[in-house]
């Protein structure tokens, strides 16, 4: 290994050769700020365009000023990250970001967690010495992401994100100069682009220029509506997360205590998206034995790899991408779907509630889920299945806005039928998570042979893209795994190709999954957090009693009292769906 | 176009290439060659300036001689057309009048080549009808 | 933005040239300068045949196309005013010249009046500083322009 | 071959095309034939000849007659009278502004005495549409002597020994840069030429490829054989047709002759060079952004190191230079190191071209020896302030340059000098200005340019330029405070220092070198509310004296917003409301009855 050795402030530095200032300068408990820069360690995803210049340093013998972010140590390099020059730059240079930046804190979705606003505090900037003109752009509402580009700071990491680890391209930088913003082809709608609204760009944005569609004031008029039944499904990733925006420790399980919450906010019924997820399970993996066994059989019009289709940003992916391909992912509904057909017919019925008077509200770490219960299909005469869907974050907005005090809720428990859940619906928040929990049922549905330990180890794990044989009593099955979207195009490229020998698929749109959804509360950058959050979903998951789907007592008795068998012909009018082509296509006039 | 296989083929090609473009080299350097200028005014091109002009443009480049052959308007002599004038570097200008083909070949022989002065010099202390009327 | 239907014969005389081209992405800029020919001006359609063609996204031909001014998004007029306004041309007076063009017309820089004759544009030095200040009109150039005579300029195409 | 008597030289630069050039070539072969002389008289259409100014230019060898100014009809008399019947034609001839008289040579026109072309030495001389004619002057035979008789290193060290600088700016050793592609190992390397020409007001290298295109094309094969590539690639303006048209037609003579393409004279050395459209963006004049484009990407700059020569194009070791650079090498590897480091100073060896533009007598193309100062450029070859007008400053490098004044004329001009007096050498252009030039508005001007030319990419030229120009902006409107020029001074030093590439790290010369030259006009524009050079129009009036108005009517029928009152023989008076201040009205005043106030 190459050595390097330095001064940053007077203080000697050795680090490896092609080490970044900016690293240097941490490891030596240096702080460089900076804006634009944005490194995903276990993820391998760096943004780096060094455009902000905030993070400028002073590197003696240089004529100008040198972005940490960009700069490699070189030996007997002499650096200075606090020097007169550099104060100044630095504070002229955010003057002027601010200077084409709304003043809009008080109301502005990222206040609190804005890493401009914390900038210019930790710089102390009081007024602005510029004054001119601001950039204007239209406001752009779609079903699940607002673009208020006026905000926009030209960081980069949402276009990044979009292109190089998402690869869905719907965002570039567009015009040059003071104009310049990123955003989608003629500055259409994300409605009328390929937006997957997987959220990403989202999770990533330091400033307010992209956020959620806030439904929380929504969710507030159906609870004050005392004609209204409000229910309410909580995803899995959602209890590993939610601490956060409390003060809490990434990774806290904090299930009970949000349950209590969602209560004291005054819904009607508390239940668990898991209850879906084991549903999603019979029916996926039923579809997904069905299928493999037909292969084995020698049918050559069954198509195999299956693809999971639990992720909605994944299926706007493949809708619009890959529109070859509709007949292979899994006809199963997602959880959230799931479960808002089954709550407003078989427990509507049984609460007594008409459909019309039942809503059902989705807490969500995810931005699609916004726009899939708003998919016509998933509608009846017009009433959606499920009625709203908030994000973690909304919901801990929520939360603190009822003037509750998360940290001192005693723990309560999720109500039934709908609140019953195994650990196999669980871990759906993980990357390989899904794919573990269909095993985990199919294995012994198919084997009829008890799993002696319900782990599948070699499903786990945080790569982009990963592959396992199990073997199911003799019968190898090979699975594939991806998240994040550019991984799984790798794979459906293959599938496209035919040169794909898996049997079964599991794609999340997201990197690691629902735990790193773009509802979630913001990691920053960090992506230790993700993996708190991924390890304390496999925690939940041991401490459950019940670890397989199949054996869910609420789910073996709806399939008794109402659905009949898995993919049986009520199962498929209401827990399974169907794909459109989303290409869009150029229409060419005759000569 | 044939290609060039080698440097000699492109040196050889140069060399059949330069005289197109010899005469606006020297141009640009007159006075480091022969200057030779024709009277071309009406009375010099009747007597027969032009075929001397021709001829002394085609000999020189014949004998590779660097010289530039130009035309200028009437010097005056009209009793002695065709007339014209030979500057060698370094010397003063000399004025031949009665340049036919014939003497233009001597001039070229034994005045630029072996730099003896021949018959029919006009003096230089005749002056042109213009300086006359200059004066 | 108005959507509007290509002509089949363009469209594949568009499609031969990525072929051409052979479909690569570095090749984007000199497809789109083919395109601009071909069509005069470089509407969405237009951008979605050759980010399909080439497989690019459409996001990025149009951040691509919005980032060099020699793409355009909007026909040019039947007779193009351009304006030199290089260094040259602007120490000689050329931004007088620019807003009696601007001023006569009722456009601004980059648009073309309503009934789709001149469309105004300025650009950086046609290299005839000698002439400066330069106008051109689709391929005519007019030099030492004084704004007295844009009046006279225009009249020759009404 | 026909054996041509005189050859008719004439510029077909795009200048003198745009005055009707061609119409002139087409009128003189007419005449040619008509007076039967097409054995006798060769036209032939060069590249520019420099003289602008006096275009369109057509020169008579072998007697070496300029004349200027040419229409198409005057093409049968140059016919009839010079070649016929050898008489030069006087009204066409140059008149020296000095003496008034003509002169007829132009070695002895103060235009091109000082002037020495090593890059330009065929431009204006041979016909760029004839590789004939590039073969006669020793065309390709620096190429055929570096692959036969050098190694790489040796090529490499002659230029490393001109002391030959980057002539697009920077002025990096063009002999280092080679040196390092030549360094990195990789089977695959580019070699670049930046035609990108994006300098308003600056036209150097796109007459050198109007001209010489070939010159460009062979120093690239020597930059390919010395670091080991066989790919060029020209980004060249799509703004540049003819250049263009040229560069297409020698590419393919070229390899029709065998000096581009497969194992050239014999030497299994291969090189081809393709042709990129630029698009109109300045910044792709930076080398990481020139690649960006190629590319198929936006021209957005990227942080240096990496530099091109270790992953550029396609991340292969890429080597860029400019075609000004680029002309000079077959001179330097025919002529020898020495030579071409016996011209100039210290540190800038050979000659420089510039663009010599503005309120100057002689606009045109000049290239003069390093070390020359700005008052024989301006004075001795430009002849001076047009129209008897007074100096005032000289704006060099474009908007990366600064704007000298009356005390930097005497210093020698090279890269050095230039970059302490605040300004740069940039590609060359060189813009007089004179006392009717308001300063504030040139910096202006500048910073309007850099606003819509910068990429956007990082904040300090995003915003910083932005609001540079409205500071500026309002600066010229009178509404500025003596507050806004500290904020103005720092705000330039600050984005020079944070900004990422080239173009910001340079914009805001123009203004800083204008405050620091023209400090006192900057005062009187924010405390007096004055501009002193009437250009700034808020601060202004256009008035008409009543004593002086004798009534002609003349600057109401100029006035193009009829804001000029008057009866015939009464005073006329201006509607300030409705005057837009063009200043026609001041311009047809033959009796100065309108001044500014």
């Amino acid at each position: 290994m190459d050595i390097v050795k330095l001064n940053i402030d007077n203080k000697p530095v050795v680090v490896e050769k092609g080490t970044t200032l900016l690293d240097a300068a941490k490891s030596v408990g240096v702080d460089v700020p900076t804006l634009c820069h944005m490194k995903l360690h276990d993820l391998n995803v760096e943004n780096n365009p060094g455009g902000c210049r905030v993070c400028v340093v002073e590197v003696e013998g240089r004529r100008n000023l040198a972005p940490a972010c960009k700069t490699e140590c070189t030996e007997g390099m002499a650096v200075n990250t606090h020097s007169l020059r550099v104060v100044n730059a630095r504070r002229t240079v955010m003057e002027l970001i601010l200077s084409d930046h709304p003043a809009e804190c008080l109301t502005c979705v990222k206040n609190g967690k804005c890493d401009l606003q914390t900038m210019a505090q930790d710089l102390g900037i009081r007024e602005i010495p510029f004054e001119g003109e601001q950039s204007c752009y239209k406001e752009d509402k779609s079903p699940a992401i607002i673009r208020d580009v006026d905000k926009c700071i030209m960081c980069r990491r949402c276009e990044m994100m979009c292109n190089e680890v998402q690869t869905v391209g719907c965002l570039s930088a567009i015009n040059r100069g003071f104009e310049s913003v990123v955003a989608p082809a003629f500055e259409m709608d994300l409605e009328k682009s390929t937006c997957t609204y997987c959220g990403q760009c989202v999770a990533v944005c330091p400033t307010g220029a992209l956020s959620e569609v806030d439904n929380s004031r929504k969710v507030l008029n159906a609870l004050v509506d005392t004609t209204k039944t409000v229910i309410v499904q909580t995803a899995p990733a959602v209890r590993v997360a939610l601490g956060e925006e409390f003060g809490m420790e990434p990774g806290n399980i904090v299930t009970g205590k949000m349950a209590s919450a969602l209560r004291k906010l005054g819904f009607d019924k508390v239940f668990d998206t898991d209850f879906a997820a084991d549903l999603t399970i019979m029916e996926e993996g039923t579809e997904l034995l069905g299928r493999l066994q037909k292969h084995l059989a020698g049918d050559k019009d069954v198509k195999l790899p299956i693809l999971t289709s639990c992720c909605p940003g994944w299926v706007n992916f493949f809708e619009s991408n890959f529109p070859d391909m509709l007949d292979i992912p899994s006809t199963a509904k997602s959880p959230q779907q799931m479960f808002g057909a089954i709550a407003k017919t078989y427990l509507a019925d049984k609460m007594g509630v008409k459909r019309e008077d039942l809503v059902v509200v989705s807490v969500m770490p995810c931005l699609a889920k916004k726009y899939e219960s708003g998919r016509d299909e998933f509608k009846v005469d017009g009433n959606p299945d499920v009625d709203l869907s908030i994000t973690t974050r909304e919901l801990a907005q929520m939360i603190k806005g009822a003037n509750i005090n998360f940290g001192d809720l005693n723990d309560e428990e999720f109500d039934n039928p709908m609140g019953e859940s195994t650990g196999a619906g669980v871990i759906f928040a993980n990357t390989g998570g899904v794919i573990e929990a269909a095993a985990r049922t199919a294995y012994e549905v198919h084997t009829k042979k008890k799993l002696e330990k319900v782990e599948f180890e070699a499903l786990r794990g945080f790569d982009g893209i990963r592959s396992a044989t199990v073997d199911f009593d003799g019968l190898p099955i090979k699975i594939g795994i991806a998240h994040g979207l550019g991984n799984a195009r790798k794979l459906l490229e293959d599938v496209q190709a035919g040169k794909s020998e898996f049997h079964a698929i599991e794609i999340m749109a997201c990197p690691g999954g629902c735990i790193g959804g773009g509802g979630q509360p913001y990691h920053h950058g960090d992506t230790g957090i993700l993996k708190k959050r991924a390890a304390a979903i496999y925690r939940e998951d041991e401490g459950k009693e019940i670890r397989k789907s199949h054996e869910n007592p609420f789910i073996v008795k709806l399939y008794d009292e109402f659905l009949g068998e898995p993919c049986g012909e009520l199962s498929h009018k209401l827990l399974h769906t169907h794909y459109f082509d989303k290409k869009k296509k150029v229409e060419i006039k005759n000569d | 176009m044939a290609k060039v296989k080698t440097l000699d083929d492109l040196k050889k090609m140069r060399a059949d290439l330069q005289s197109k473009i010899t005469l606006r080299e020297n141009s640009d350097r007159p006075e480091k060659m022969v200057q030779i200028k024709v009277s071309m005014a009406t009375c010099g091109i009747a007597s027969g300036a032009k075929e001397t002009m021709n001829y002394l443009i085609e000999e020189l480049d014949n004998r590779a001689i660097d010289a530039v052959v130009t035309q200028t308007g009437c010097m005056g002599y009209c009793h002695s057309e065709p007339t014209i004038e030979v500057h060698l570097p370094g010397n003063d200008p000399v004025v031949y009048g009665n340049v036919d083909v014939k003497k233009a070949g001597e001039v070229i022989t034994k005045h630029i080549v072996g730099g003896e002065l021949l018959d029919g010099i006009i003096p230089t202390n005749y002056t042109t009808p213009d300086e006359d009327n200059q004066k | 933005m108005a959507e509007i239907k290509l002509a089949d014969s363009k469209v594949q005389e568009l499609k031969d040239v990525c072929k051409k081209f052979e479909y690569d992405k570095g090749e984007l800029i000199n497809v789109l300068h083919a395109a601009q020919v071909i069509f005069g001006y470089l509407p969405a359609e237009v951008q979605e045949i050759v980010a399909d063609e080439l497989k690019v996204n459409i996001a990025h031909v149009y951040g691509v196309v919005t980032f060099y001014s020699f793409f355009t998004m909007t026909p040019k007029g039947e007779h193009p005013v351009s304006v030199c306004m290089g260094t040259a041309c602007y120490v000689r007076g050329a931004e007088k010249v620019l807003d009696e063009f601007k001023r006569l017309l009722d456009v601004k820089v980059g648009e073309t009046t309503p009934d789709g004759k001149f469309s105004v544009s300025s650009l950086r030095c046609v290299g005839a500083c000698g002439l400066a200040p330069v106008v051109t009109v689709g391929e005519k150039v007019y030099g030492r322009v004084a704004p007295e005579d844009v009046k006279d300029i225009l009249s020759e195409y009404n | 071959m026909a054996h041509y008597k005189n050859h008719i030289l004439v510029c077909g630069g795009t200048g003198c095309r745009a005055s009707q050039g061609e119409e002139i070539v087409e009128n003189l072969k007419q005449a040619v034939a008509d007076n039967s002389l097409e054995n006798d008289i060769q036209v032939v259409r060069t590249g520019c000849f420099g003289f602008c100014e006096k275009g369109p230019i057509v020169k008579m060898i072998p007697d070496n007659t300029f004349y200027v100014s040419v229409t198409p009809e005057d093409a049968g008399e140059i016919i009839s009278e010079h070649c016929v019947k050898g008489r030069k034609v006087e009204r066409m001839l140059f008149t020296d502004p000095e003496t008034k008289e003509h002169v007829s040579d132009s070695k002895d026109m103060g235009f091109y005495k000082k002037q020495i072309r090593i890059a330009l030495r065929n431009c204006g001389f041979i016909n760029p549409e004839n590789i004939d004619e590039y073969v006669a002057r020793d065309g390709y035979g620096a190429l055929g002597k570096v692959l036969t008789e050098m190694t790489p290193e040796e090529a490499i060290k002659i230029i490393k020994d001109s002391g030959l600088r980057g002539r697009g700016g920077g002025g990096f050793p063009t002999g280092l840069k080679w040196e390092i592609t030549n360094q990195v190992e990789n089977d695959e390397k580019y070699v670049v030429c930046n035609a990108d020409e994006g300098d308003p007001g600056a036209f150097m290298d796109r007459s050198i490829l109007e001209g010489d295109p070939h010159s460009v094309l062979e120093a690239m094969a020597i930059c390919g054989y010395c670091i080991g590539g066989s790919n060029g690639l020209i980004y060249i303006r799509a703004e540049y047709p003819l250049a263009i048209d040229r560069l297409k037609i020698a590419i393919e003579q070229a390899r029709e002759l065998g000096v581009l393409g497969k194992d050239i004279f014999g030497t299994g050395f291969d090189f081809d060079v393709e042709l990129r459209y630029g698009a109109g963006a300045f910044v792709c004049g930076e080398e990481t952004s020139l690649i960006h484009s190629m590319e198929g990407l936006r021209g957005e700059p990227t942080v240096k190191p990496p530099f091109p020569s270790v992953s550029g194009y396609k991340g292969k070791p890429t080597n860029v230079n400019n075609v000004e650079t680029f002309a000079n090498i077959p001179v330097i590897i025919n002529e020898g190191a020495e030579y071409f480091a016996s011209i100039g100073t210290e540190k800038s060896k050979g000659t420089k071209v510039f663009a010599l533009a503005g309120k100057i007598n002689n606009v045109g193309l000049i290239e003069v020896p390093m070390g020359i100062t700005l008052r024989e450029v301006i004075f001795d070859i430009g002849g001076g302030i047009k129209d008897g007008k007074k100096f005032k400053s000289v704006q060099t490098g474009g908007p990366s340059g600064g704007c000298l004044t009356e005390k930097h004329l005497d210093i020698p001009i090279d890269y050095d000098n230039l970059l302490a007096c605040g300004s740069m050498m940039g590609s060359g252009g060189m813009i007089v200005m004179d006392e009717d030039d308001c300063m504030v508005s040139v910096a202006k001007f500048y910073l309007d340019f850099t606003v819509e030319e910068s990429c956007g990419k990082c904040a300090p030229c995003r915003v910083g330029n932005k609001r540079l120009y409205e500071i500026l902006d309002k600066i010229t409107q009178g509404k500025a405070t003596e507050e806004d020029l500290g904020i103005l001074r720092n705000l330039g030093n600050v984005i020079k220092d944070t900004s990422l590439c080239g173009l910001g790290q340079t914009s805001p010369n123009p203004v800083l070198s204008t405050m620091d030259n023209f400090k006192d006009e900057y005062m009187a524009h924010v405390k007096d509310g004055k501009c002193p050079a009437g250009q700034c129009k808020d601060l202004m009036e256009y008035v008409i004296s009543e004593e002086t108005c004798v009534g002609c009517t003349l600057c109401s029928r100029v006035c193009p917003v009829d804001a000029i009152a008057g009866d015939k023989k009464q005073p006329h008076v201006i509607d300030t409301v409705a005057c837009i201040k063009c200043g026609a009205c001041m311009d047809k005043c033959k009796f100065n009855a309108i001044s500014i106030q």
